[in-house]
């Protein structure tokens, strides 16, 4: 009786490390990785970087946040499910693979407009098509982890 | 149980008038083909199917086909009649009819077409209608496995005959066979010629049970009697002797012809004839003498003279008609008695008259007494064979055969009749007249054809004979010839076939008969053992191959790779590998070597921890080596993933306890050398590939307009977003395919536990 | 260097394909993850070893310079390596799951779909 | 610019995405299958249609000129893969409906299935060497996934062996596509198939030959390669099963035969040898099988012996029947499959020792399974005998006397192991206490009842069992476009030409 309510208990929680240190120090550290995943994926284009690593950083943060508060507030930190990042990242490339199209160009055509914008210079469909994946990358990692962490 | 109800059932014999229809239609028309192709002329029909397979939809009608496609209509039409009484109130007849109208239409489309693989087509259609028909009372073991064993025979048999045509249609430059026919001299003087012959006699002789093929047929007899009295007495299985005849004008008159197909027919005929004298279920009697008169068939086909070809064509009709009938006849005693063991029957002569007069006719038919056509063709027989060069072999051997079946026409036609009758235990009536008509037409016919024997022979002899000797072959029938030697043959052999009937019975067969009970030396015994090799075969081959030890599969896919991959590089220069190329610095050296201690490492590790960490030192050195030589986007994920993997490693599989077991040192040292053996063809591979020259990669169109076209610095995430970004949505395909997986892997297994 | 790292590569195929046929599947699943570098240890080494001039444009200029890293390769092995790495996380769950299922980590005990004893009957 | 070519990858992508989406609402995810299933069923006519119109379609993707960019192209033989892939995936995904129970749809079967579908496809289109090997990886995760997917035993212990064994090849198609972008530095087909006999090497070509031979191999599951495919096609659900069983290993086939006739042209011993082995050893192993399924995969197994027999031979007559085989044997064992699924829905098993008196009970079960049986043993007029006709034929002129041996040795084992098996599941009586209970399994495991549920069983088994029918009737135009993508594949000159578009 005792052993099935512990499991539900940590089934609710899930895995994840109770420390109150820690849980502040991601607090703060949350958002300045996210802010840095962003920068790789911008940064991409041109230096060391892109949408997968970016994702990647993204989700070692969700993943350190889980990791001290616990994979429930992870999910609701995320707001929706690591399956519609999936799915929302695989339509981002598709739609930006597709726009072209439109314009009589082939599938996955990068289409450029305006230039010399501060940062990342210009903007096309090759940025979006990098968002989709670093959006993917996200939902893949959280999947993975939070099924895991979540995993009794 | 096969026979659910006994009911009587009015709608099935009515069923089976309205479907011989169909057979009468197909007689008639042929029928009108009698007189032109009498008179010398053919016909063929032609429409176009697959032309350049060289398949067409192309129908021949001369005196030879023409003689079977009439058979098969005319007798069918009978047996839909016969079948239905025989079948009124047994489940699952509508199938059977069903099968037995495509085994009819299978088989005029068989001796009717011109085209060899569409004769072939039709050839293999036979051999699967007579499948479901031998299986028809499928819930019997018996009937089950002699379907199988006539399928498999014939089946066999089949696709040499599917080679021996192709190659017949290859070196004669045509599928079409009365064009082959005309080029018969081209086709035997061929080096193929030889193993065209040996594959299309085997195709003949499997389907017509010639020796050593021959054991199928009785066995076959597990079929409903409409069956037996069809497929395997008057048509399917003078398919094969059909076959021969058709080819005899393109393979026919060498001397390997002669031999091979004269051999097998008198063999297969005194082997036959024997076995009749040795059996005493009715069915297996007039099978063994089904054989036998194949064998002779086939005999005289082989013998190839004019008078041989007449008097196999005369005799051939007369079979058709007296062995059916007999079937028939046999099938009717065994439907009111349910006895088929020519011990145990007697008396019937009283009860079922009707029945009995036909039965009577067909024996005097089989006997070969004038005056039936049987008579005729007899003689014609011994006098073909008293031309030939072995005469005295030949025709010793067809006398026994007479002998045998004037024995097997009184064990059928006149002793369930005429000897005393046994208590059956249950009243016998006489059969309802959709029952007898067709046996009592068919023998009626027999004595009509050996009366009116001058339009046999112009109508049908004649031009069937032409067919198969390539040439016109004038006939003149008639029953009496004078007193010579032929008709005192014929005379001694039914009196000695009476003689032998009235010896007939238990010690007579003690006697002779030591064939029947120890078939253990005979081909049905060798088939029984061949097919127990073959699936002790596929055991092994399944055990040896198929056993579910991941080990042994990638131990033989290792050795296949090595295999396949090793047999060109046997020429390699080995020299040639070993050159140029720049050295690596100290450090690199250093990495490279960290690395291989960290494949050793995980290899060799007994505990899991540290085979996990081996593994991220091959991982993280991976990505230095990536850093060393140019290439940070790849280091930069390279180690993020490495250290991912890490954690996922350490998570999911620490609790997973350690195997005890190990695989024995011999196994070990063997994949060891398997294992290196592939990897020192892989760093051959990688050497050899490195030392060819440059070829200029496309590589440089990507430095050149990374920037220019696709505004991006970073080459490699500009080919990954853009040049390539095909690539990439597959990946990230894969990349959610897997997340799903894992999802899947964890969550459906929650489910499970909640249950 | 180059046959450096072609030995590299042989040596990692050989370490993988020397797990996978052990008993246990937690090597076998090791195997999986070795042979993965392999093959990418490969396309690395014959993609030209380069030192030290990654597939840049530099700022301000238009094009990479006369030497520089094929980034084709590069970003193959970026694809691969990814593809690796969905797997080695479905591989590593799935052996847990087998695992759990089967209750043995023992390859050599997982022959129930393709039994010998099933055929010998 | 080509919309044809794209459709077979767009539309399943999109069906997979849009079921992503309604992850929790199965109703609509049957619903979005069957358009998705249907749409790519029309895209592959339409491509057949564009093909038709106006010689090879092409798409150079992201409108980089070849051979920089990821060229698809597709020739005949490509898009009679893609309209059959359309063909079955219509079929599977229609039977799912009441093929595959509530679980597993609940867990992304549909998108799986899709996105396998996408990955079959973009295989079969794509001009590019290592975009093959991307397309193979998602239809293998597909694959994996879908076979794990319920997470029974057995079907846990056949997916670590088919994972195991096709990482393997898939590692070694890596390194092969390495291997030939070093030596040709160039991805493209087309580049590739020009570039390589300007290699100056007397082996490498050979060897990459052999290499390709193995990756592929395994993937098609040729003789020594087997393995993964009996130990686990037959533990999941049938339409599952009959997907696989149809199309993966043709897509190992597909491969071979495109980098045999683009970059290694001409009559290969190795494949004919193991063409050979392939066809003996797959359908004698079957005669012994005790497992309904497991029998279907031997024989799957070995009748890719005939398709690579046609490879390697390597005459105009041979590859024309390769590719009837090919299109014969997809359409025909997914029939076998599909119906192997069903004896296990009705029977609540597939072993052939409990199957019993179908032929009785369930009269047109017997009909389907007699179609493809009869079609798989070569009997006319169905599509296999003229497959096989035409193959044989191809080996006699070649005078490849073993060869065709083996092939009619096969052809036997064939009709025994099928007639044994109709002999066995259909016509042995049923006993009275077993039939109880085969009639009760089928209301308990089936959540949808009624006409509409055995449309959806039944009605695709009959589609294919009809198709198979009118390959065989309709042989001759059937072959004309065998040996239009005959043609195409022994003179590539065409195709090259369509890829690189004038480009160098």
């Amino acid at each position: 009786m005792n052993q099935t309510e512990e499991k539900k208990k940590r089934r609710k929680g899930g895995r994840h490390i109770a420390s109150l240190n820690l849980t502040v120090g991601v607090r703060y550290l949350l958002p300045l990785l996210i802010f840095l995943s962003f920068d790789i994926l911008i940064q991409g284009h041109h230096e060391p970087g892109g949408g997968f690593v970016g994702g990647i950083v993204a989700a070692s943060a969700i993943a350190l946040y889980a990791l001290s508060c616990g994979p429930h507030n992870a999910r609701k930190l995320m707001r929706v499910s690591p399956r519609i990042f999936i799915a929302g990242g695989l339509t981002l490339a598709l739609v930006s693979g597709c726009i072209p199209l439109f314009v009589g160009a082939p599938f996955l055509t990068g289409i450029w407009g305006g230039s010399d914008i501060p940062v990342i210079q210009s903007i096309g469909t090759p940025l979006f098509f990098d968002i989709g994946v670093y959006l993917l990358v996200i939902g893949v990692m959280m999947t993975f982890l939070l099924t895991l962490m979540e995993d009794v | 149980m096969a026979i659910k109800s006994m009911k009587p059932d009015r709608t099935t014999p009515l069923f089976g008038w309205l479907l011989s229809l169909i057979a009468w239609g197909f007689f008639f028309w042929l029928a009108r083909f009698i007189r032109p192709v009498a008179s010398g002329k053919t016909f063929l029909f032609s429409f176009s199917w697959a032309p350049s397979i060289g398949v067409d939809l192309s129908f021949y009608i001369d005196g030879l086909s023409l003689i079977f496609a009439l058979l098969i209509s005319g007798i069918g039409g009978l047996i839909f009649i016969y079948a239905g009484s025989y079948l009124s109130g047994k489940p699952l007849r509508g199938r059977f009819f069903l099968f037995l109208i495509a085994f009819m239409l299978s088989m005029l489309g068989l001796v009717m077409a011109d085209n060899l693989i569409l004769l072939f087509g039709f050839w293999e259609l036979t051999s699967i209608t007579s499948f479901f028909l031998i299986g028809f009372d499928h819930e019997k073991e018996e009937s089950r496995s002699s379907a199988m064993q006539a399928l498999i025979v014939t089946g066999a048999g089949g696709l040499c005959l599917l080679a021996g045509a192709i190659l017949l249609a290859m070196v004669g430059g045509t599928p079409s066979l009365s064009e082959l026919m005309t080029r018969g001299e081209m086709v035997r003087s061929h080096g193929l010629y030889l193993p065209i012959l040996i594959l299309i006699l085997i195709g003949a002789a499997t389907k017509s049970a010639q020796f050593p093929f021959h054991f199928w047929l009785p066995n076959a007899m597990a079929a409903p009697t409409p069956v037996s009295a069809y497929l395997h007495s008057a048509t399917m299985v003078k398919a094969g002797v059909y076959l021969a005849a058709r080819v005899n004008p393109i393979l026919g008159t060498t001397p390997q012809w002669e031999y091979l197909v004269t051999g097998m027919g008198f063999v297969t005929m005194i082997i036959a004839a024997y076995l009749v004298l040795i059996s005493s279920d009715l069915k297996r009697i007039l099978a063994y003498s089904t054989v036998a008169a194949l064998g002779l068939f086939m005999m005289l086909i082989g013998m190839g003279t004019a008078v041989a070809l007449k008097a196999m064509i005369l005799y051939l009709m007369a079979h058709a008609f007296y062995k059916a009938a007999l079937f028939m006849i046999a099938g009717i005693i065994y439907h009111e008695t349910g006895i088929r063991d020519a011990q145990g029957l007697g008396g019937l002569w009283r009860i079922m008259p009707i029945t009995g007069i036909a039965a009577l006719l067909a024996l005097l038919s089989k006997s070969g007494i004038p005056p039936f056509v049987t008579f005729i063709g007899k003689e014609m027989v011994f006098e073909a064979t008293l031309d030939s060069a072995l005469s005295l072999l030949l025709t010793a051997g067809v006398f026994f055969v007479s002998v045998s079946f004037v024995v097997a026409a009184f064990l059928v036609g006149f002793g369930p009749f005429f000897k005393k009758m046994p208590d059956y235990g249950k009243k016998i009536h006489e059969v309802s007249f959709s029952f007898w008509i067709g046996p009592m037409v068919l023998s009626v016919l027999g004595i009509f054809w050996g009366i009116f024997n001058d339009r046999t022979g112009r109508w049908f002899v004649s031009p069937a004979a032409s067919a198969i000797f390539g040439d016109e072959v004038n006939v003149h029938l008639a029953l009496w010839h004078g007193v010579d030697i032929k008709l005192l043959l014929s005379g001694a052999a039914i009196l000695l076939g009476i003689l032998l009937y009235a010896l007939w019975g238990r010690p007579f067969r003690r006697m002779i008969g030591w064939g029947e009970d120890r078939r253990w030396f005979g081909p049905e015994w060798g088939y029984g053992m061949l097919l127990d090799f073959i699936r002790m075969l596929s055991r092994w081959g399944g055990r040896i191959l198929q056993n579910g030890l991941l080990h042994y599969y990638i131990l033989f896919v290792i050795i296949g790779a090595i295999g396949i991959i090793g047999l060109p590089l046997l020429e390699l220069n080995i020299k040639s590998l070993f050159l140029k190329g720049q050295s690596g610095t100290f450090y690199e050296i250093g990495l490279v070597i960290i690395l291989l201690a960290g494949i050793l490492q995980v290899v060799f590790s007994g505990s899991r921890i540290i085979s996990i960490v081996g593994l991220g030192v091959v991982g993280y050195g991976m990505a230095l080596l990536f850093l060393l030589f140019s290439a940070p986007d790849l280091a930069m994920t390279q180690f993020a993933i490495e250290t991912l993997s890490v954690i996922l490693l350490v998570l999911v599989i620490l609790h997973i306890p350690r195997l005890t077991h190990h695989s024995s040192r011999l196994s070990r040292r063997v994949d060891a050398f398997f294992a290196l053996s592939i990897g020192a063809l892989i760093t051959i591979l990688v050497l050899m590939t490195a030392g060819l020259p440059e070829m200029g990669s496309v590589g440089s169109y990507f430095a050149e307009n990374s920037y220019i076209k696709a505004h991006g610095r970073n080459v490699v995430n500009v080919i990954l977003v853009d040049f390539r970004s095909f690539d990439t949505l597959g990946e990230i395909t894969v990349l959610s395919v897997a997340a799903m997986g894992v999802y899947s892997l964890l969550r459906l297994r929650q489910e499970e536990k909640k249950r | 260097m180059t046959f450096l790292l072609a030995v590299a590569t042989g040596a990692l195929y050989a370490g993988g394909f020397y797990l996978m046929m052990r008993r246990s599947l937690f090597k076998m699943i090791m195997g999986v993850v070795l042979m993965g570098h392999a093959a990418n240890l490969l396309i690395f080494t014959l993609g030209g070893l380069v030192r030290g001039l990654p597939p840049y444009i530099a700022e301000g200029q238009k094009h990479l310079g006369e030497h520089f890293a094929d980034p084709l390769p590069q970003a193959l092995i970026l694809t691969a390596i990814v593809i690796g790495f969905g797997v080695n996380a479905f591989g590593v769950v799935l052996i847990r799951r087998v695992h759990e299922s089967v209750k043995t980590g023992d390859l050599d005990e997982m022959i129930e779909t393709d039994s010998p004893e099933e055929l010998l009957k | 610019m080509n919309l044809c070519l794209l459709f077979p990858i767009l539309i399943p992508m999109t069906t997979g995405i849009v079921a992503l989406f309604f992850w929790n609402h199965l109703r609509i995810q049957r619903i979005i299958s069957i358009l998705g299933g249907a749409g790519l069923f029309g895209s592959g006519i339409y491509l057949l249609l564009c093909l038709l119109d106006g010689g090879i379609p092409t798409v150079q993707i992201g409108g980089w000129p070849a051979p920089f960019g990821i060229t698809l192209a597709a020739d005949p033989l490509s898009v009679v893969m893609v309209l059959l892939t359309g063909t079955v995936g219509l079929a599977v995904s229609v039977q799912s409906l009441t093929g595959i129970d509530s679980r597993r749809e609940a867990f992304g079967y549909y998108p799986l299935l899709h996105i396998m579908l996408m990955g079959v496809c973009g295989a079969f289109l794509t001009g590019d060497i290592f975009n093959l090997f991307v397309w193979f990886e998602v239809m293998l995760f597909a694959s994996f996934v879908l076979l794990e997917l319920g997470g029974e035993r057995a079907q846990l212990e056949g997916t670590v062996k088919y994972l195991a064994l096709n990482l393997v090849a898939s590692s070694l198609f890596l390194s092969a596509v390495g291997l030939l972008y070093s030596a040709a530095g160039t991805l493209n087909m087309a580049h590739l198939a020009q570039r390589i006999p300007e290699i100056d090497h007397q082996i490498f070509p050979q060897a990459m030959a052999m290499l390709f031979i193995v990756a592929f191999g395994l993937k098609a599951a040729i003789f020594p390669f087997f393995f993964w495919l009996p130990a686990s096609y037959h533990t999941p659900p049938g339409p599952v099963a009959a997907i696989f069983a149809g199309l993966l290993t043709k897509v190992g086939v597909y491969s071979l035969i495109r980098v045999f006739t683009l970059f290694f042209p001409g009559s290969s011993d190795m494949l004919l040898f193991l063409a050979g082995l392939t066809l003996v050893s797959g359908c004698l192993i079957a005669l012994v099988q005790t497992h309904v399924r497991r029998v279907f995969s031997f024989l799957l197994v070995g009748h890719i012996g005939y398709m690579i027999m046609g490879l390697g031979l390597f005459t105009p007559l041979a590859l024309a029947g390769a590719i009837f085989y090919l299109i014969h044997d997809i359409v025909d064992i997914t029939a076998l499959f599909l119906i192997s699924g069903l004896i296990q829905k009705i029977a609540g098993t597939e072993s052939i020792d409990r199957i019993r008196g179908l032929y009785r009970s369930h009269p047109f079960l017997a009909l389907l399974f007699l179609v493809p049986a009869l079609s798989l043993s070569g009997i006319p007029p169905f599509s296999g005998f003229w497959g096989k006709l035409i193959l044989i034929r191809a080996g006699l002129e070649a005078k490849a006397y073993v060869l065709v041996g083996a092939g009619l040795v096969a052809a036997f084992l064939t009709l025994w192991v099928l007639s044994a098996l109709w002999s066995d599941l259909f016509w042995r009586p049923e006993k009275p206490d077993e039939a109880a209970k085969a009639d009760q399994l089928p209301q308990e495991e089936r959540g949808w009842k009624g006409f509409g549920a055995e449309v959806a069983l039944y009605g695709p088994v009959a589609g294919l069992a009809l198709i198979t029918l009118l390959l065989g009737i309709f042989a001759e135009p059937v072959y004309g476009l065998c040996r239009m993508a005959a043609g195409h594949l022994l003179d590539p000159s065409a195709y090259i030409g369509a890829v690189l578009g004038g480009n160098p």
